[in-house]
């Protein structure tokens, strides 16, 4: 196995031009696709090798754009549509959820549309209440979609080139704050299975479910509570449909304790979900309520005054783990409002 | 292939008025039966409207792909859908077209390149569009063509669709079946006072054409041109026809005493039935005579009855199937 | 307190006039809303009365319709929009979700949209994949909408006019087999409040709470039990957001036994927040894991040979309430494929 | 109102030169600050297309709506918009526009007629339209005048609002700044060759016109008929202005490196600056001195400056505004 090390977007840009030099019946197809900016990289380098067909800019019709997609799809074609901002997709929910969602089973089986449609969540900058929603929720409550979230390089390819592959329609949903992650990626095509939880890291004390970016919170908080000798099991949840809750369930079972991190408004969000279906399956093994890690109930705010109070970090949630297990509070300093919380990093300077 | 115009020959005339006929008597059957209240999904009949999607569908070759909407009947049977399979659809049979699974508003024949039809309006014009794109990226340019109501131009997604089709010149000819009505309400809340449903194409460029659909041979007419335009390479064709629904929206029965059509409006068009129309003007021509047309009559009453057969003694899906299909393997 | 009877769809019809009577910046906006129809009867009579501009019919256009909606609304205007099913209302996630929602918070407070947008859900004569969807789920994981579903015809009413009178967006969401159920519905202007649940019946041994028509469904299974002396407390959450849990918790601190009744798909659904709150709040209390009737995760089907195994009935509800209280299962008739579950009442013979 | 034609005014003229340089100045300043990572949201600036919004909200009133969307300062300050609260919206301060928590892309000023401007593209259009609609139903019509770009153009709610619009004969004007890009792609792979944007408008029958959006005058001009049409209870209206982006797409910085621009392109706009062709005009028209504009550009100066001190000095808003404003009381 390979220690190459690629960045989540590296890993996501090869996973499209290895899907594409393997099929051609794979194309990109998404508002800017073919441009320099390239989806922020992830579709860097494709344009010049496949052509401006195959990676396919378009204009700003997100509705009939996803028709058209899923009608390609229909017809032999395996579209691979982009949208760098999920609210983007908001506008193509028919096609989305009534058509590609439905069409297989509507239709008695005969016909699939396999599509996939890439969705860029995020926040940071300013993004703001119409740049940074996360509705992961509302498409893991549609059967017929698949819903997937990559928290690692490592799954980033291994998922995306599963979801190509997949004859469904797949969500494909990538946190921004993960682009310049580094990890490990094998070479060439390997496939990470949809629907398969997995288990990050083994802790004794609390079993926390988490998603996309949260899992980096989550590992973050583990390492700082670690030292305090609390463990935490880690399961990411990678594939939020179908939802692979065997693993998770298999670790309540020792650990007797729940947490769910999920950055998604917290009513009706994806962690109420898991708590339910671990509630179901292990209520006689649960010592402690279980508690979710997610965003309020509230629209984003722009300003970083606000926002760095809104996204839950890795300190809300060893405090949340430290009250679980009954252990004393550790004072925190406070955040202000000036705090620079709306970058992932120094190098981050926006202006997207 | 060459344009087309003036009156098809004999052959082609015979068979659309055969198809006519055979639509006409396949829908007046299911109206007969829907009262047994066993087809138990929403309907949506084309009587008074067939002429369209024959008149359409005569120039088609069957690899060649065509979406519907809601209301779907003819566009199924004129691209040569499997009558039985529609039939045991409606009744919700497991040897339906959609296994049961869809209805009346979710038909579908891929062997007869009837890509499929859905109720929600709009939504089948990207995906005939998205059918044409594949083809092209696949390097043989298969026709699609996208049969709706004038209401789904009033969609954003048709705008959309067109402007995208347009763009990349496809293979498309929309077929805008104009029956004056969206539901119960008139074209008069819904389109601009002498706005024409052909400038909306003309905005985006699209060569266009209207014409009278009740009129088998002038639909067939101006689709011949349009279909050679596409096929051509020449982009998308647009084509409005005027026609007129005779039964209420969704359902088996009249349904004038709600007063929503205009005073004589449905008495002159009856008067215009395309059926009717067409059978006399074949007659006229003398390339059928009455006896001919009794024969057409007899053999497609037998077809229908064996379809109505099938469909009533197929078995209908098993509990098992219900949990079926959500994703495919 | 009138003793008038009236059904569900005339309490709608009253609302409507009695808040347009009332307030000339009230209007009723929909496909055919002014037509012989009325939109199954709610909005009969009211284009005589206020004539085809404040009864306004409108093209085929949702989203752009919404979008008008929401700018009148802007301006001083209390639109009434309405969908005879709620997937038409998919077209318009943009101005309902990004808009509508979020207007008085992203600018600070200072302008509001006082919308109501009704959309009919439901089932029966083979309503099929795409015309049935019941998606509460969605609006009610939305901050800034507020989300509505009356069970009886005096709550239909009165939340109707608290609705119209809201000056936030409001998703009200009717069950069209309530239309024909009859009801005591006062005279005049009243009010339910929006984000008030309410206890419809007591009960000492298993709470259920319910949404829309699974009332219904929750009290025909409550009178089955109480012969046999298992006693159901129906809780109607007639507000899913603002949810107000309030009654509910403290009714299971009472029973100690959770049932939720929602026709939602099962991931990630309403039944799944409640779930979880009650979890959150009263996990000492609960001597039972709680138990979910919801609609399976599966599209519709549309022939009834399949729909009648999708719905839950009155007799799922018994039996799993039977189950809960660790009593014995009763036998049942077993449901045929042929059986006419697709209608209310006999009088229901489609084509709708 | 009579149709204004013909070149405005002198004190008109000397207004919109002045607004025109008060826009690029505030930006130019915006830029400068922008480095200090103070102002943190996505920010699109208006630069080199300012001409726009001058000329046609020259002649609105203060009550009269003008909605708009991401790139929206140059609207917002043409329309009367407060500077001070601008500058400190994107400060991310509570004195912001919208208290902190909209930034550049939500601005907002009622008191102004600036109904607000949201990054949806083409969202703001029905909402334009709903404004005009609401002024009609209450029996009092007042001009709502929508700026979007040449994407929107695109977008199927655009068509939807235009054809309600037409409909009811709303008093709309619609605004469409062509600047030739969405983002970094060019018409060309949106639009179909040789398909011009007011034909679109064409398509639903609207009243349209096209001009040059660098030239201040000749948007004064045509802004002056759409808008009289508009007024005049003669349905909406539909103008398209060329025009070009002199910044990247979102943020302070030029981005010529990135090689999406036409060889030559940039240069022939730069040389056609709606600020430096104005200023000449009225130079050569001796309407303004250099003395003038230097007196000019000193005031605006000064204005420029508060603004920043003020939004600068201004406190955030403080933790408890996170969950206010959720709902309306
Ligand atoms: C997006 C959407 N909105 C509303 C409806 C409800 N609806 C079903 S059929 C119909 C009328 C469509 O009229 P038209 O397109 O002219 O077709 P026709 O019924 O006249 O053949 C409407 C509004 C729908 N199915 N989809
Ligand atoms: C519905 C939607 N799709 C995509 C985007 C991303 N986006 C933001 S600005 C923009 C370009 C819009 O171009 P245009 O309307 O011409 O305005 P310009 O930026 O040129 O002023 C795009 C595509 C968006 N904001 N909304
Ligand atoms: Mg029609
Ligand atoms: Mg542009």
């Amino acid at each position: 196995m390979s220690t190459r090390e690629l960045t989540f977007v590296q890993a996501l840009a090869e996973a499209l031009d290895l899907c594409m030099a393997k099929d051609p019946r794979v194309f990109v197809l998404g508002l800017g696709a073919p441009d320099a900016a390239a989806v922020f990289g992830s579709t860097k380098g494709l344009v010049v090798k496949y052509g401006p067909r195959r990676v396919l800019d378009m204009p700003v019709s997100e509705n009939g754009m996803t028709g058209v997609a899923v009608g390609a799809a229909l017809r032999g074609m395996r579209p691979v549509m982009t949208h760098v901002r999920l609210e983007f997709a908001m506008l193509a929910m028919d096609p989305m959820v009534n058509q590609a969602a439905k069409w297989h089973y509507m239709f008695g089986g005969q016909a699939s549309v396999p599509l996939v449609i890439r969705m860029v969540v995020g926040r940071g900058w300013g993004q703001g209440p119409q740049h940074s929603q996360s509705l992961q929720a509302w498409f893991a409550h549609v059967p017929g979609l698949k819903v997937v979230m990559p928290a690692t390089p490592h799954d980033a390819k291994g998922l995306l080139i599963s979801a190509i592959e997949d004859d469904n329609p797949v969500v494909f949903i990538e946190h921004r704050w993960l682009y310049n992650i580094h990890g490990p990626v094998p070479e060439g095509i390997y496939r990470v299975p949809i629907g398969e939880s997995k288990v990050l890291r083994r802790g004794r004390h609390i079993t926390i479910a988490a998603t996309s970016y949260m899992t980096l919170e989550a590992v973050r908080a583990a390492d700082e509570l670690a030292e305090e000798g609390l463990e935490l099991e880690i399961v990411d949840i990678r594939t939020l449909n179908p939802f692979d809750e065997t693993p998770l369930l298999e670790s309540v079972r020792r650990t007797g304790r729940l947490m769910v991190a999920d950055a998604g408004c917290r009513s009706v969000g994806f962690a109420s979900e898991v708590v339910t279906r671990v509630v179901e399956q292990c209520f006689s093994d649960l010592k402690e309520p279980p508690v979710r890690i997610t965003l309020p109930d509230l629209p984003t705010p722009t300003t970083r005054a606000l926002s760095n109070y809104y996204y839950p970090l890795a300190r809300d949630i060893a405090a949340a783990a430290r009250r679980l297990a009954g252990r004393p509070p550790k004072p925190q300093p406070e955040i202000q409002p000036e705090d620079f919380l709306d970058v992932p990093d120094p190098t981050f300077t926006g202006p997207f | 292939m060459a344009t087309v115009t003036g009156t098809p020959p004999p052959d082609v005339a015979r068979q659309m008025l055969r198809s006519i006929l055979r639509i006409r008597m396949v829908e007046e059957r299911i109206r007969d039966l829907y009262a047994d209240q066993e087809m138990r999904c929403p309907t949506h009949f084309s009587i008074g409207q067939e002429a369209v999607a024959v008149g359409v569908c005569a120039h088609l070759r069957r690899d060649e792909q065509v979406t519907s909407a809601h209301r779907s009947h003819a566009h199924y049977l004129a691209k040569g859908g499997d009558l039985q399979a529609m039939l045991a659809e409606l009744y919700g049979k497991a040897t339906g077209c959609a296994s049961g699974k869809g209805g009346s508003m979710h038909l579908i024949d891929e062997a007869a390149g009837f890509l499929g039809a859905v109720p929600i309006v709009g939504s089948t014009i990207p995906i005939g569009v998205g059918a044409a794109l594949a083809s092209v990226l696949q390097g043989s340019p298969v026709l699609a063509v996208i049969f709706f109501g004038d209401a789904a131009t009033e969609t954003g997604v048709f705008h959309e669709s067109l402007n995208f089709a347009a763009l990349h010149r496809l293979p498309v000819v929309m077929v805008c079946e104009n029956n004056l009505y969206s539901v119960l309400s008139p074209l008069s809340c819904r389109h601009p006072e002498g706005r024409a449903i052909t400038q909306l194409a003309q905005g985006h460029g699209v060569w266009n054409r209207h014409g009278d659909g009740n009129d088998a041979e002038a639909v067939h007419a101006l689709a011949g041109e349009a279909i050679a335009h596409a096929r051509a390479g020449r982009g998308p064709a647009f084509l409005e026809f005027k026609t007129y629904r005779r039964l209420e929206h969704c359902g088996p029965l009249e349904d004038r005493h709600l007063g929503y059509r205009k005073p004589g409006e449905y008495e002159a068009w009856m008067a215009r039935d395309p059926l009717k129309l067409y059978s006399q003007r074949l007659r006229a021509r003398e390339l059928v005579t009455s006896a001919d047309l009794e024969t057409m009559a007899r053999e497609i009453a037998v077809e229908v009855e064996d379809a109505v057969t099938f469909a009533r003694s197929s078995p209908f899906p098993t509990r098992e199937q219900l949990a079926a299909h959500v994703y495919a393997p």
